[in-house]
């Protein structure tokens, strides 16, 4: 089967024109130059209307899409010289750690492009009889409209897919790090100004701005010092020496602040105040660029900045990164079991996500690592697919408030429905659906971690992630109770539109697909964890 | 008691008849891919492409079952042609988890080949039934899907050969079944049931994939033969007891074992075909499949076996005694198929590695031959005089001959008289657990096997004469009972009409009265089953066989026919011919709700996790959450205190020059 | 003690007490008097130490010119009408910062040089004189450049306008004695 | 022969003393005096360590006169700069208030 | 005793010196004329950028020198380090007086009258401060170093206080205000430098820099030292020496301001450069004082400033935080440390010029009462894209964060001596200081970003005259509906100085 799957690749590589480093011209051209172009008419006294700006903002994505796909299966390479005096070279190198990750950020840019922006509005009006409906009650429009600001909305989300793409291509820290960087003030414009105007916008906009730049500027800290002792800003060469010119403080220290600090993106336990809020008030494109992309920035500095590049202090580190990660799990389910706001609590499962996540990565194992980075690309389609789900039916209902009444979304937009019933299930981890390999990869490598890992700790983290599993299921449950199941069908809300049920299922088809053949994914990432790990 | 011949179960058996040897061609994969696949893409297909017709939808599942069914028999006769009746097969390819081998792979042997010809044929009786039940339902499209996943699902289970696979099939069921059970979700009931079935699961599957990772991580590879043989060659060891008593834990939830029993009952609020399917051959008969594979393991780990024993056999007895007074036909059913699939499982932990676990498949077979009988021609009945209460049930047989034999038929096997296929596997069953008892020489766990299945017995005949007493009543006004009798019931043919909306009112109206050929086809195999299925388990292809104690079987049989003889004795007096009238209301109304197992839940799980989980979300809020809140309030007070210090005057900003420059000059000597 | 360390005691001590009076006296025109004493003082000082040119330099600069054009500064601006010291607890707070920087200063100091004596060998002020005109002569030529702007901007700021109770149309003229620095270029 | 702790202590006295005239004082012109003071110990420092033979070059008496030029240069500029002040103000007060408008600003805030 | 004077080298101090003096004879001779004045001032900027211009390519180890004795030491030394920065302090000393071309080109109200003190005189004065700026980073010894800082320094506090005259009195007097918090800060840390260059001259026997490698008194070395940066800290604005910043920035004119921001503090880089060279040749030194001050100033800074209402003080404390980033890599007393800091400074100097310039530009457009008020720019992207964009591009370099990736390169040059010593307290302190900075800075950029409020006609009356900046009074005589234009001048700045930091941006060049 697997021969067969190589065969395939052979002739889908066969078929692609071997542009090389054009790719990268492809793929972060379009992004950059309608990021621009839409700034500019955004200026403009009379802006385009929203199906150009829509439409252009989706040809760049579609466009930079392709392009990835190129790097993706090309995979060239691009060194040039940047900042002579730091030793610092603007190289792009995609390799299996980059490549899922890549096309998992231009997928959900073109989904982000995709959907329609609306101008926030007012709550819908509770009907005053309960029991009553209130058939006057408007029905929101959910097609396109002409929202002030939209050319820098669509701009700001192009230029947070342009610095993910840096970011996942870098072959250099400090590339890396402006890539890191370069997403944080579209998104916390898209946060703070097209965000829930509902709630505290700005607040959560600046909340997230200053957590993730607290990060950065840690995972800074952590990649000059490294920087400075080898005297080197190749990420491929401080993969290659394994942390051999740090002593055993340096590689401690190095490691704690570069965990802390991508620990606060990605973000792991005590660190994830920020998310919830920030997710509840984003608007939804910027929810599924937060969720699919942002994140799994933390996710990959973290394997790609410290497993190889500080294993001894990451070792040593893992087994509280491992504690915090399943705290994680079972501390988000439990609140995701009391969690008022739908879209919240989409974000607190989330969390619990990525602490599987961050148990696979601590085992220091193959295993584990592969799960982990299973993990990562199955939460962001995951995640991605239940905030478009999620972000629809917040518009729709004009709060994403569990307690008002509404309608059954089963009885009145099936197609959201199943959606939400799809990505719910998915992320309580129902096997034949992304998430399963990862959180079970997860577990089957915490029970047997590397050598260096304390075992009887690692199992006990397995068996409370087992638990936090079980949790899952059960949020997931309640959520399908209140929200998809029930007998009410008012007040009316319009089913999925056309963009919503692209996105929908371009997004379940790849959870099903990853579920059902793992080995697709996995079999890319593989020969990166050997290239880490097997030495 | 007369002296009785002592008989071996192979003198029973079918003498191996010789088969032709044919060419065998596969193409594209074995079977096993066939079966799984068919019904995994049906399922597919059936909620993402046919769209807004329920015809298609029917074609598409029921072709899918019909593919899977002929897969599967076609995988019986590859089987006959391949020495050692073994027979591999890969999936996606090995998972890449560096020093851990996941293989996935397929294992296919005769007993558990037999029991995916069953699961597929009863899937396919379900998949045309569903189609009559729901004919009108606007959910029909998922309802044919999801059934088609969940046979895909339990197929997996059957087939697989690593301990992943299993895995991904039996969360698959526990979901499919959260589906199939919440099918109405505009019923709240039905959604509560639903969300308590799977969550039920789910919470002992805790258990079940724990086990899993122990067996896995020892063993260093997920294939289940492999594991099977690295731990058996290891020997008994903490390890292994642990892992098979969180298995059985899993399992017990999976079979709705004590103490998960409740979710089973509960689950009726699904359509009756959903019923038939997850509780006559797949999700709770799945952890019997499982321990089967594992039972090597099973059987040298006596923890494990005594905690399975003890928990099949008080499920066994109590869920007996529990069927018996209930209300509502199918929610004795329910508390059958809990009776029943215990036993299943108790034979297993009574089983010896001298017998095998053959016997617990063989009940598997013949349970699900007569309970998805019972079940469909319950549903049936219950269209036709609008629900499953014992009080609308009454005189059901007798007012719809259609229904008599099929009732009659289902309710003899349940009971496990002889002929039919239930007696075979009971008394495969008795003969294991006596020969478990002989092994070890009258150990616990055999003894306690044997006990409960020779109370269970009379027991399950007792609640089988109570079901046939009540529907085979006389009718209060025979003459009403002609009038349906000339022309029983009329047919649609389902499968070339599609119900409109606009005459949905009709439909229902035709649909109450009609029954479709499919169905009824689909009722009458399953009764031909009941009747014949015996043969099946009387093929020479399972594996090692106790001998049968003819005396313990005529034991059995009059014990069952004393107890038939009281429930007939009891019901006498009652209107309704209920024995079941006899009982206390009060205990009555306990029984009917499970002896309020559902509030023991709330009390012991749901509460104090809720109360965690408030704990928890308020603790993040109000402690967790302040340092960012902190962070912003404190940097800004501190710059308005800054700002506010900040020296305006010419001489405190000299002061602060020159105490700055003291208190930096004394720092530098210091540090110098 | 050699007779020169008397020498310097008893000019040091001097020197002291002026400037221990002209920071506390509260009469502004004496304290500033007691400036020329304690400049005077240290003039000394550098005599004692054998600068001759330095002392000089300091005697014409500080006590000819900086101390003038204090007083002048001092009758311009009618001696400030203002409060000279401040409160106690500032008094005290710099008193300590005080101490503790001549603590600082003169441990420092002590500790690097000791209380040894060493023979006074520093060059005569031909060798000051070809330091500054040699060597120094890009300081000094900077040097120049300053005191011009120091003086220009002296001139332009103190006719400038400056508002408040100053009427624009009444320009008072620039102090006197500006140029009087100007002619003391060393 | 001298000790050259006897001037290093004197300016040590002189500095501290000029510091404290610095912080104790409001007239602007006897701020100055303060300034003029620890400018004195520094120069005193210069001499003592031109005339004992600690300095290698002769440079450190030159930098005395430097310093005093610079001083003298200083004065100057303060003393037009007080003068300006006391025409805007009427008082020559380092102690009142400099920036009345932030400080209005941020008294509004608050 | 011979000294080689190679007059090309200095010519970059010398060049401002001699517009001074020629400016201040053309006074003489051409009284009333106001733009050959100017002008001159102008050519003689040039005229030093051209001739500091060369010495940017100077490999390592090379020097433009002048004044030199045989055995090696010279009075001035220009490497490229030194001649980086007085690039730097000669383009912003002529990007300020571009700025400042209108104010102290054009006559008073009255006939005659002069509307800046005396133009002419302002002009010198701020030649001869950006002379004295341009002498000090290649200063050998203390003479020069002290001289060329006093030289930097006293015609800065009479730029204070030259104020327009047609500026309502209040305001000019608050310029005095101004003037005196600058003087009286300056006199006294004039003072300890004076103490701090005798005790180096008492701990290495010698006034020239390269003589401490034979210090004999390390610990009086060190003293010196601290009071060498103590000294030299007030003008980089480090705290506890920054209490003169808000005061005189919110009350100089916003053309000085904008000199003090940017061209002074290349003076006080450049002493601490100079004292931190020569102290790094001696073993084992270490300045924890540079370190404690750099911590201090950039958390001090940006705490105020989140907290600030008005933009010139914003900068104001924006500049103290920025002032400890600068001050951060010298912390580790290397080579590498002092470039570092240099390249910091650049790239500090580039982006506040910008902000000045926008500033100013804001202030002509005179739309509003109070100019400078931060909620006066609610919306100004809206408005005037073309003037937010740029301030926006400045502020986001300030705070580091791309798509101004000239910042981020900055902050990483900074941060990497401190990594490299592994002194872990001060670089959390900076981390912590990056996301502080960032909020401060942001809180501007979101009030650019803002959607304009709506602005009631009349709200502008004339007379409100008291607010913070430069042409105030002019502004506000304007009524609010007649949209006055933005000089020419200024969208030039603006053009060149975004240009610098895009180009910095895409193709940073580094270190120096």
């Amino acid at each position: 089967m697997s021969g067969t799957l190589g065969r395939v690749r052979a002739d889908l590589l066969a078929l692609v024109p071997d542009l090389g480093t054009w790719w990268y011209a492809v793929a972060l051209g379009p992004l950059l130059l309608a990021a621009v172009l839409l700034l500019a008419a955004g200026r403009r006294a009379a802006p385009p209307g929203h199906r150009v700006l829509h439409r252009g903002s989706m040809v760049a994505a579609g466009l930079s899409a392709l392009g990835v796909a190129g790097v993706a299966l090309d995979r060239p390479v691009l060194e040039a010289s940047w900042i002579p005096s730091l030793g610092v070279s603007f190289s792009l190198r995609p390799d299996g750690l980059s490549v899922p990750l890549l096309l998992l950020t231009a997928l959900a840019g073109v989904v982000a492009t995709a959907l329609h922006l609306h101008p926030g509005r007012e709550p819908r009006p509770e009907p005053v009889d309960l029991a009553d409906t209130d058939p006057t009650s408007p029905i929101p429009v959910v097609r396109g409209e002409d929202v002030p600001g939209l050319a820098t909305y669509h701009a700001c989300l192009l230029v947070v897919l342009l610095g993910a793409l840096v970011a996942f291509l870098a072959g250099d820290a400090i590339l890396f790090f402006v890539g890191l960087e370069l997403v944080l003030v579209p998104m916390w414009v898209l946060v703070a100004r097209y965000g829930d105007p509902g709630s505290d916008r700005e607040g959560a906009a600046l909340r997230f701005l200053l957590v993730t730049v607290v990060a950065s500027s840690l995972v800074l800290l952590g990649i000059l010092a490294v920087a400075t002792a080898t005297g080197s800003t190749d990420l491929a060469l401080w993969a290659g020496e394994g942390g051999a010119s740090l002593g055993r403080g340096s590689q401690l220290a190095v490691a704690a602040v570069l965990l802390v600090g991508l620990g606060l993106k990605t973000p792991v336990f005590p660190l994830h105040t920020w998310l919830p809020w920030v997710h509840a008030t984003a608007p939804t494109a910027g929810s599924v660029l937060l969720a699919a992309v942002l994140l799994k920035l933390g996710t990959y500095g973290m394997v790609r900045l410290v497993v190889p590049v500080v294993p001894e202090g990451f070792a040593a580190w893992s087994p509280l990164l491992a504690g915090l990660g399943v705290t994680g799990i079972v501390w988000a389910s439990l609140v995701c079991l009391v969690e008022r706001d739908l879209k919240r609590l989409i974000a607190w499962s989330s969390v619990a996500h990525l602490g599987f996540v961050v148990l696979g990565l601590a085992t220091g194992t193959q295993a584990g690592l592969q799960a982990a980075l299973f993990g990562n690309v199955a939460h962001g389609l995951v995640s991605a697919l239940l905030f478009v789900v999620v972000g629809g039916l917040k518009h729709r209902w004009g709060s994403a408030d569990l307690g008002r009444r509404r309608a059954a979304v089963r009885e009145v937009a099936p197609r959201l429905g199943l959606a939400l019933v799809l990505g719910m299930a998915a992320s309580s981890g129902l096997p034949g659906l992304a998430v399963f390999w990862g959180e079970i990869g997860s577990l089957l490598a915490a029970w047997s971690p590397a050598a260096d890992r304390p075992e009887g700790w690692f199992r006990g983290f397995a068996v409370v992630a087992a638990l936090g599993g079980a949790l899952a299921v059960a949020y997931t449950v309640r959520v399908l109770r209140e929200v998809w199941a029930g007998d009410r069908v008012e007040p009316r809300v319009p089913d999925a539109v056309l963009t919503e049920r692209t996105a929908l299922r371009l997004l379940g088809v790849l959870v099903l697909v990853l579920g059902l053949v793992p080995t697709l994914l996995l079999g890319v990432t593989a020969p990166f964890v050997e290239g880490v790990l097997g030495r | 008691m007369p002296d009785l011949p002592d008989v071996t179960w192979s003198d029973l058996q079918l003498p191996s008849l010789p088969l032709p040897h044919l060419p065998a061609p596969d193409l594209w994969g074995s079977p096993a891919h066939w079966a799984i696949l068919a019904t995994l893409l049906a399922a597919l297909a059936g909620l993402g492409l046919t769209g807004r017709s329920n015809r298609l939808a029917a074609w598409v599942g029921v072709g899918g079952a019909l593919l899977a069914f002929l897969a599967t028999c076609w995988q019986l006769y590859t089987l006959t042609q391949i020495e050692g009746a073994r027979r591999g097969a890969g999936t996606i390819g090995a998972l890449p988890l560096g020093d851990l081998d996941a293989p996935l792979r397929l294992l296919v042997t005769w007993p558990l080949a037999i029991v995916a010809v069953t699961v597929a044929a009863v899937a396919l009786v379900v998949q045309g039934y569903a189609r009559w039940y729901l004919w009108y339902d606007p959910r029909y499209r998922p309802f044919a899907a999801t059934v088609s996943l969940f046979t895909s699902a339990m197929l997996l289970v059957v087939l697989s050969d690593d301990l992943l696979l299993t895995l991904v099939g039996w969360e698959v069921m526990g979901w499919c079944s959260y589906l199939l059970v919440g099918h109405q979700s505009t019923r709240s009931a039905a959604t509560r049931a639903a969300s308590k079935a799977l969550l039920v699961t789910r919470t002992a599957d805790v258990g079940f994939v724990l086990g899993l990772l122990v067996l896995v991580a020892g063993a260093g590879t997920t294939r289940t033969t492999d594991v099977v043989r690295h731990w058996a060659e290891a020997g008994p060891s903490p390890a292994l007891t642990a892992a098979m008593v969180l298995l059985v834990v899993g399992v017990a939830g999976k079979s709705a074992l004590f103490p998960f029993q409740d979710w089973l009952p509960d689950a009726m609020e699904g359509p009756t075909p959903a019923s038939a399917l997850i509780h006559a051959a797949t999700m709770v008969a799945a952890g019997t499949v499982v321990l089967a594979q594992l039972f090597p393991l099973l059987s040298v780990s006596g923890p494990a076996r005594l905690l399975l024993a003890v928990l099949a056999c008080v499920t066994m007895v109590g869920a007996a005694v529990l069927a018996f007074a209930q209300g509502d036909l199918k929610r004795l059913l329910a508390w059958s198929t809990v009776s029943q699939v215990a036993l299943m499982l108790a034979v297993l932990a009574a089983a010896t590695m001298g017998t095998g676990p053959d016997a617990a498949l063989q009940h598997l077979v013949a349970h699900a031959w007569f309970k998805a009988l019972l079940f469909l021609t319950t549903g049936w009945l219950g269209v036709l005089v609008g629900g499953t209460a014992m009080a609308l049930m009454a005189s059901g047989a007798r007012r719809y001959r259609v229904l008599r034999h099929r009732f009659g038929w289902g309710l003899l096997a349940l009971a496990g008289v002889p002929p039919f296929v239930g007696f075979f596997s009971k008394e495969a069953i008795l003969g294991t657990a006596e020969a478990g008892t002989a092994a070890t020489g009258g150990g616990f766990v055999p003894v306690l096997v044997l006990a409960s299945v020779g109370a269970t017995a009379p027991l399950t005949a007792a609640y089988c004469m109570r079901a046939w007493l009540v529907l085979s009543r006389p009718t209060a006004a025979q003459g009403h009972a002609r009038l349906y009798e000339p022309d029983p019931v009329e047919r649609i043919d389902d499968f070339f009409d599609e119900p409109q909306v606009v005459q949905e009112a009709e439909g229902v109206e035709r649909a109450e009265a009609a029954i479709s050929s499919s169905a009824r086809m689909g009722t009458s195999a399953l009764m031909l089953m009941t009747l014949f299925g015996g043969v099946v388990l009387l093929l020479p292809v399972w594996g090692p066989q106790a001998h049968v104690d003819l005396q313990l079987m005529a034991a059995t049989l009059l014990l069952m026919v004393v107890s038939a003889l009281l429930v007939r004795l009891a019901a006498g007096g009652v209107r309704t011919r209920d024995a079941a009238a006899r009982i206390p209301a009060g205990v009555s109304l306990a029984a009917e709700r499970g002896l309020h197992a559902d509030l023991a839940y709330r009390v012991v799980v749901v509460t104090p996790v809720l109360a965690l989980a408030r704990a928890v979300a308020w603790f993040d809020a109000e402690v967790l959450d302040s340092w960012v809140r902190g962070a912003g309030v404190g940097s800004r007070l501190l710059g308005r205190v800054g700002d506010l210090t900040s020296p305006r005057r010419a001489t405190p900003a000299l002061a602060l020059v020159l105490a700055g420059m003291l208190a930096l000059a004394a720092l530098g000597v210091v540090t110098a | 003690m050699s007779g020169l360390d008397v020498l310097f005691v008893a000019v040091g001590l001097v020197t002291a007490g002026a400037a221990a009076l002209s920071v506390t006296s509260r009469q502004v025109l004496h304290a500033a008097l007691w400036l020329v004493v304690a400049l005077g003082g240290l003039a000394g000082c550098y005599l004692v130490l054998g600068a001759e040119l330095v002392a000089l330099v300091q005697l014409l600069v500080y006590v000819g010119a900086v101390v003038v054009l204090v007083l002048f500064a001092l009758m311009l601006t009618r001696a400030g009408g203002v409060p000279v010291v401040t409160g106690v607890p500032q008094r005290v707070a710099a008193a300590l910062v005080g101490a503790g920087t001549t603590v600082l200063l003169g441990g420092a100091l002590l500790s690097a040089f000791g209380w040894g004596r060493v023979p006074i060998d520093g060059g005569g002020s031909t060798e000051v004189a070809a330091t500054i005109f040699g060597t120094d002569v890009w300081p000094f030529e900077l040097l120049s450049a300053l005191l011009l702007m120091a003086l220009v901007a002296a001139v332009a700021v103190a006719r400038a306008p400056v508002g408040g109770q100053d009427d624009p149309s009444q320009r008072p003229d620039p102090p006197a004695d500006v140029e009087a620095v100007q002619g003391e270029r060393p | 022969m001298i000790r050259p702790a006897l001037p290093y202590l004197l300016a040590a006295v002189l500095a501290g003393l000029g510091v404290y005239g610095i912080l104790a004082r409001r007239h602007a012109v006897l701020v100055l005096i303060g300034v003029e003071l620890v400018l004195g110990a520094a120069g005193l420092v210069l001499v003592t360590v031109a005339q004992t033979g600690a300095a290698g070059d002769p440079g450190a008496a030159v930098l005395t006169l430097f310093v005093i030029t610079i001083a003298a240069a200083e004065v100057v500029l303060a003393l037009a700069v007080l003068l300006a002040l006391f025409r805007a103000r009427g008082h020559v007060d380092l102690h009142a208030e400099l920036d009345a408008h932030g400080e209005e600003e941020v008294r509004g805030r608050a | 005793m011979t000294l080689e004077v190679d007059l090309s080298s200095v010519l970059p101090v010398l060049a401002p010196l001699a517009a001074a003096v020629l400016l201040l004879l053309m006074d003489a001779a051409l009284p009333g004329r106001r733009e050959p004045h100017l002008v001159v001032g102008a050519l003689g900027l040039a005229a030093g950028l051209v001739a500091a211009l060369p010495g940017l390519r100077l490999a390592v180890g090379e020097a433009r020198s002048s004044f030199c004795l045989a055995g090696g030491w010279c009075a001035y030394r220009a490497d490229h380090l030194v001649s980086a920065l007085q690039v730097c302090a000669l383009g912003a000393a002529l990007v300020v007086l571009v700025l400042t071309w209108r104010d102290w080109s054009a006559p008073g109200p009255g006939a005659g009258a002069e509307t800046t003190g005396r133009a002419p005189v302002v002009t010198a004065l701020l030649l001869a401060a950006t002379a004295g700026v341009v002498a000090v980073p290649a200063a050998g010894d203390l003479g020069s170093l002290l001289v060329a800082l006093e030289l930097a320094t006293l015609p800065t506090v009479a730029l204070v206080a030259l104020v327009r005259t047609t500026w309502a009195a209040d305001r000019r007097a608050r310029a005095v205000d101004g003037a005196v918090a600058l003087l009286t800060t300056s006199l006294v840390s004039f003072g300890l430098l004076a103490l701090g260059a005798a005790l180096w001259v008492a701990a290495t026997g010698s006034t020239r820099f390269d003589g401490a490698t034979r210090a004999e008194h390390p610990e009086l070395l060190v003293l010196a030292a601290v009071l060498l940066v103590a000294g030299l800290a007030f003008k980089v604005s480090a705290v506890p020496f920054h209490a003169w910043t808000p005061v005189t920035y919110a009350a100089a004119p916003l053309p000085v301001t904008a000199y003090l921001a940017t061209v002074s503090k290349v003076a006080a880089l450049g002493g601490l450069v100079v004292v931190v060279r020569a102290l790094g040749t001696v073993e084992g030194t270490t300045l924890v004082a540079v370190a404690v001050l750099a911590g201090a100033s950039m958390t001090v800074g940006n705490l105020v400033a989140l907290v600030q209402q008005d933009t010139v003080r914003l900068l104001a404390w924006s500049t103290v935080a920025q002032a400890g980033w600068v001050l951060l890599p010298l912390a580790s007393l290397s080579a590498q440390a002092a470039s570092a800091a240099g390249s910091y400074l650049v790239v500090y100097v580039t982006a506040t010029l910008l902000a000045f310039v926008v500033l100013a530009a804001v202030v002509a457009l005179g739309v509003q009462a109070r100019p400078a008020s931060l909620e006066a720019q609610r919306g100004l992207l809206r408005s005037h894209p073309w003037l937010a964009l740029p301030l926006m591009l400045a502020l986001l370099t300030l705070a580091g964060l791309p798509p101004a990736v000239a910042g981020v390169v900055a902050k990483v040059v900074a941060l990497r001596p401190v990594l490299g010593d592994e002194t872990w307290w001060l670089a959390l302190v900076a981390a912590v200081n990056i996301a502080l900075g960032l909020a401060v800075y942001l809180r501007w950029v979101a009030v650019l970003v803002a959607p304009a409020p709506r602005r009631q006609a009349g709200g502008v009356t004339a007379g409100q005259g008291e607010a913070g900046t430069g042409d105030q009074a002019a502004a506000a005589a304007a009524p609010a509906g007649d949209r006055r234009r933005v000089p020419v001048r200024l969208w030039a700045l603006t053009g060149l100085l975004t240009a610098l930091l895009v180009a910095g941006s895409i193709l940073p060049v580094g270190a120096l």
